[in-house]
């Protein structure tokens, strides 16, 4: 399942299509909106994506990942539009028979969707906004 | 000079003042279209980096834009 | 919250309850019966636990895990009981700031729980049942 | 000889015969306590590894045992 939604992410659904009879671990990683960065209250955040090019992309890194580890299951859930600290951005699950493949299989899936899934976060804070990693250096728009 | 239509998502949607533009190109390259976006939009050079994506994946600077592709602007993601 | 239980683990709330709107990472690892064992159909589990001791040495992994990783919450539910495949054995969810730190702090606690926690699993086969590893050589008593 | 009250888990349940056991050692350390043991069940002999629990903690080959103290038997554990 790849999932780029507009609506709250079911993490326990995320799990349940994951799982598998005949695996023994699975692995979740929940990313989650912070109350603060830099030093500074994150009011609210702005997720965008380019769906069709970011469903491809993720299914490259599901390819990819099966390929290197006994993959039994996944699921993988982008949550878009307007966030607020503690809901959930994004949501992975891998099932694998053993414990080690699962928490591997599912770090490489997140560090890479993070790199090259075509989603940007704004950030909102009180006194202005910041497309993040935008420029090279970190500098909040007032 | 060839024609194309740009998405643009992000920062970039704030650069070009849109979520799709058409712009004018001088060769049918990745390379050539960069050349003219960054000359008509100067803050694009500011990114940390620009991809251009052609039909949904990620294209090399030599790759040849046809009539019809899907191009978009990729500036730094920042998903999860 | 640590918590050995013979009622079905509720993995949603173990993972509510590591949460923290501090964090932005949430790393789960959710242990499940197989159905298959040294290539034998697997009909149930029997987990029995020392349970005092138990929730001591999981209480102690977490503080090593704590003065290892910024962990911002944290939660580990394990059951006991007779359990069949597909059913969760084990939870274990961890939240930090950062993804990395919540990768590595969640697969230390369930390694370790692994080796030190006194809870002990029993396969029973059509044809028999073995307490796991608890032989040098892996024999099935018939 | 010191009388000790010793609970069994997982495997040792079934080489003891129950989950509590009345054993006498000839000494108050836990390797007196273990030498004990391995006399009177000799199939413990055969375990992975053995280890004996004092007041819910893993206790030292040479610690001592007090009257009161929680004396356990921990086969390899096999949670998760």
């Amino acid at each position: 399942m790849i999932k780029i939604t507009e609506k709250p992410i079911d993490v326990q659904k995320v799990i349940d299509t994951a799982s598998s009879l005949n695996a023994g671990a699975v692995n979740v990683f929940v990313g989650t909106v912070r109350n603060n960065a830099h030093g500074k209250n994150v009011v609210w955040l702005e997720y965008e994506a380019y769906e069709t090019m970011a469903v491809g992309e993720i299914r490259k890194i599901i390819d990819d990942a099966s390929h290197r580890w006994p993959l039994l299951g996944w699921a993988v859930s982008h949550r878009i539009g307007t966030l607020k600290p503690g809901e959930v951005a994004v949501a992975v699950a891998v099932s694998t028979p053993h414990r080690k493949d699962s928490f591997e299989a599912c770090q490489y899936i997140i560090d890479t969707l993070k790199v090259k899934v075509p989603i940007w976060k704004k950030e909102v804070f009180e006194d202005g906004e910041e497309w993040i990693s935008a420029h090279p250096a970190v500098a909040v728009n007032s | 000079m060839h024609t194309f239509r740009v998405k643009a998502f992000g920062i970039t949607k704030d650069i070009l003042g849109g979520k799709e533009m058409v712009i004018e190109a001088p060769g049918v390259t990745v390379a050539d279209l960069r050349s003219a976006l960054n000359e008509k939009y100067p803050k694009l050079t500011g990114l940390r980096s620009l991809f251009i994506a052609v039909n949904n994946s990620y294209a090399a600077e030599t790759a040849e834009i046809r009539e019809g592709d899907e191009i978009a602007l990729i500036p730094p993601v920042s998903g999860g």
